[in-house]
């Protein structure tokens, strides 16, 4: 397969497909077996120092972020991020020394809130090193040719840009049209941490509301931390077979964590809670900030539900909801002039 | 008769992006401006405009302005909730008419830079990345950019190049790959909208925004732009449209306030 | 890109990508219009005769039948069929002279029931050719691929057989792991049938149980008709939008058919009619038998309805209710010693 | 004390399919035989074994025997009702540890015929094709084919080679691009067991049915098969597995109740 062109970017979290079978049929159990665990204890059992972390969901919508706290708080180090549209989680990482590597398609940026001030400065001063770039589509697929169990997948993206120049896809011919063509390699995260709605013990999970990036993601983790704001009985997933999104053979760990994507968003149950968002954006505007919000709201506190305490308890939580639903105005103080 | 309507640029841009969208076309939508563009195009002259967000979100009724293309606002009522893959596949299929960017930099062919300013390795800046630019820039059919314009950013080449324009001149899309017939089709920015020569495909000045003088264009544009002999003014904005994005879309002001 | 080894198979409704993106811009509508017509317009309109088919579900599982027997009724010929694990939809379309042609994945077969007298008769008389072989995996991929809007997808399937060989398949050597791999070309058939439990009146769907390969097969169709056991109010569909699992904008006709998958399995809502495949298998073993059949129950009525009652009417309809509910007991005479 | 149990060949055949699988594994099914074998072995030793459809069904509570790996049967109250893409996706990825196939004809390396009899474009017999075969044989870790035995099913050549086995002997699998370390793992027949021997990759006795000699195998084999000096006699259904086969699992008898 002749290679017309390269990306210099590097390969990340690739495995050659056997190399990955082989460590599915080591590490992967096909029994149901009950899986809960406290999030401590799942952090700790799977994050390890170097590895490729990727997280569910999209921006500050669905994403794991008690895991992100947790994983502050245990003060990993040297990650690489899978920066598929990171917004806070990957700000925070980076801002508190976890995170030193990342792979880019939307990161250091806060959406329509503006730029990420704490890891644009890490990236400027070099303290963090962008590896290779790729777009969100990129990243989706990439994911999806891991969750395929393949080499690579092919796509018309990326194609005549410094995107792809830096990225580690590679363009070839394609035998069928004799076009030019995009090859995306397969990534397969070390871990990755998915929030959703409702499973059971076993780990069969429901998600309301977009799959983002999360049904390819979770066959392309190795190990998979699934935080759900509910654990609910196994005949409930049984009565609706369809409903189930990730089956219970790829998780590895179910931690309830109710609130867990805060201060993001969690569809149908809390809008992201802006009051927290600016309170961050303007601390982080210096290393002094930082270390203040990540005092008083991640070392100085025990885990999630001191935190939750702390960004204003059940009233906090109780007005999210509130936004969420339409039925309160939302409050984002960085939108004021 | 004639009451003079105040507006400001943003309010301006919105409405100018709003109109070039046609009634019963699908639009892949970014975060901020295009969404708002889109919205008062649904509720003005296009009300069966799709508007499709690439985390998931297809044809949603949208109740307030959504901060992300991912939050639950983009997906309210929706015709379906599905994923980053779905979009996607079917903007690779073709089914997807306009894609909305924004830009840091963009030159004479539309080809877009949102990564980095300065070199990719010791960056002046470093900006988000591609996001779903270079996506929606590869994958619609006409792609419409929404930016500001002066000299730093309409510039003789990028710093990096995220998102493909026409990238070297005519064919060049076509021959790395890039799906046939796509590309560029509107720069919006807060001077005027500008086209691309159909021959050439480089940018030309299609109309300036009302007091907006082709000098002022010109001293804001890095590039040679092409212009026609025949320029005209952008509408304004109606009261109507006003209305509609101060009480409807945007009451809050998180977008259209910022001008 | 080196070709390695190529399947001498005909190469069937693949379409470059570039073409099909421009059917797509001229043909397909993106707006929300009010697509209910009658079975017999549908078919009448969208079935070209020498059109590529394929069928939605699995076997005689949620295939709209109704749409085969107003194919048949309506005399169209020389279709070329993709037989992807296709049973009875296949076997009377064969037989009935509408089908000459097959992509090859699971045909002439009836699943537990045996083989199926009439489509064997005519592949082993010369009257239907099979233009190309794939496996069950590889047409899922075949329709993945053109969902995708992808020439290809790559697959570690069907390597090293006939099954290949027979296929339009390539094999390159993959510049990922330098090991070989398989590309399926994409497969965009220009018309298929996919009956689905509901739909609003614009073609939003919503399928309960197993999608088998009708998520990618509604996107990689040319024209798509959806059958439907009820067309329910829009409201309903835009209050649980994660269900949708066909958009509006892919479907070209909403034909709203009660009971259409039967003699097959409509999930949840009846079971196939066994003594009904059983008259088929015993009377198909014979032309004579074939024509009978025809005559009774696709010619002599005028639409489906007059079939419905034909087979037993609600008696027979309530029963297969029950039997899908385990509430009673299967009867199949072909089962019978 | 002990009593003579009846049974039939089908029965002895689920029986000794059944005691292949093993706890806490995957495995993915085809009709028939494979569905009663693995329902049978959740039912005694492998509680926990996880049965997949390859239409989309994932560890259902099969409440009566499906007529096909796709009707509702096959995903009734299951832990996950998805696509054949899911299913697919997830063997080549490495999570199927069994696959069962049928054949028509086989050869001393496991590859299979369920394609044709005669050549491909003038067949003496067509078959259904490869159906879920190819895929099975391909991705799955281990593969088990249940198949009747005679010379004219145990062929030195297959007409047409549907599913690889160990395709030309060692090696040949990866060499052609197949997920390494897959393969036949044993054949059950109606006269024993056969698995595959490590060096060579040929297909060797392993045991025989109760009843059966030597001689018997031989004669109904096409091809020169290893039979080692020490070949044990196949453990008959007990009492109790009879009991699950004839009233849980195929009542009606549609499967066993043929032999």
């Amino acid at each position: 397969m002749d290679v017309l062109e390269e990306g210099k970017g590097e390969l990340l979290a690739w495995h050659d497909p056997d190399e990955h079978r082989n460590w599915i049929l080591e590490n992967k159990s096909r029994s149901l077996e009950d899986k809960r665990m406290g999030l401590k204890e799942a952090v700790d059992k799977f994050v390890q120092d170097d590895n490729y972390i990727a997280m569910g969901g999209f921006g500050h919508i669905r994403v794991s972020m008690a895991s992100i706290y947790e994983m502050i708080r245990q003060r990993k180090q040297n990650l690489i991020m899978a920066g598929k549209t990171a917004v806070h989680d990957i700000d925070i990482l980076i801002a508190s020394g976890c995170v030193n590597r990342v792979e880019v398609a939307y990161s250091f940026g806060h959406e329509l809130r503006g730029l990420s001030p704490a890891s644009r400065r890490a990236v400027e001063e070099g303290t963090v090193k962008v590896l290779a770039e790729i777009s969100n589509a990129g990243f989706q697929w990439r994911f999806k040719a891991a969750a395929m169990g393949l080499p690579f997948i092919p796509t018309r993206v990326m194609l005549g840009t410094d995107t792809f120049k830096y990225s580690s896809a590679k363009v070839v011919k394609d035998p069928f049209s004799g076009k030019p063509i995009c090859l995306l390699p397969a990534c397969y995260p070390d871990v990755v941490f998915i929030h959703v709605h409702r499973c059971d013990k076993f780990g069969n999970c429901q998600i309301d509301g977009i799959m983002i990036e999360d049904f390819e993601l979770a066959r392309a983790a190795r190990r998979l931390v699934v935080t759900t704001e509910e654990i609910i009985d196994e005949e409930r997933i049984r009565n609706a077979p369809w409903r189930t999104v990730i089956p219970f053979y790829l998780v590895d760990a179910v931690v309830e964590v109710p609130y867990g994507s805060h201060p993001g968003n969690m569809p149908y149950l809390y809008y992201s809670d802006e009051e927290h968002m600016a309170e961050w954006l303007k601390l982080s505007r210096s290393p002094e900030g930082v270390k203040q919000y990540l005092e008083n709201y991640v070392y100085g506190v025990k885990n999630f539900e001191e935190y939750l305490e702390l960004i204003g308890g059940v009233k906090k939580l109780n007005y999210l909801k509130q936004v969420e639903q339409l039925r309160a105005p939302l409050k984002a103080p960085w939108a004021e002039r | 008769m004639e009451k003079k309507v105040e507006y400001n640029t943003t309010e301006l841009m919105a409405c100018a992006a709003s109109k070039i969208l046609e009634d019963g076309k699908s639009v892949f939508v970014g975060t901020g401006l295009p969404i708002i563009a889109s919205a008062l195009a649904q509720k003005t002259h296009a009300p069966n405009l799709l508007i499709v967000f690439e985390a998931g979100g297809v044809g949603p009724r949208i109740p307030m302005l959504p901060i992300s293309v991912g939050d639950s606002r983009t997906f309210y009522k929706a015709a379906m909730a599905t994923s980053m893959d779905y979009i996607m596949s079917t903007a690779q299929l073709g089914y997807m008419d306009y894609g909305f960017l924004g830009a840091a930099q963009i030159d004479m062919y539309g080809n877009i830079n949102t990564t980095v300013i300065g070199s990719h390795d010791r960056p002046k800046a470093r900006l988000p990345g591609s996001g779903g630019a270079n996506d929606g820039g590869s994958l619609c059919w006409k792609t419409i950019i929404l930016m500001g314009q002066d000299t730093r950013r309409f510039v003789e080449k990028v710093d990096f190049l995220t998102t493909p324009g026409y990238l070297t001149g005519p064919g060049a899309r076509e021959k790395v790959g890039l799906p046939a017939g796509t590309g560029p089709y509107r720069v919006v920015t807060q001077l005027g909208i500008m086209g691309f020569d159909d021959k050439s495909k480089r940018m030309k000045l299609l109309s300036v925004h009302p007091g907006v003088t082709l000098e002022q264009v010109r001293a804001n544009t890095g590039f040679d732009l092409i212009i026609p002999e025949k320029v005209t003014v952008t509408k304004p904005p109606t009261e109507k449209e006003l209305k509609i994005l101060r009480t409807e879309i945007d009451p809050a002001g998180m977008v259209i306030g910022k001008s």
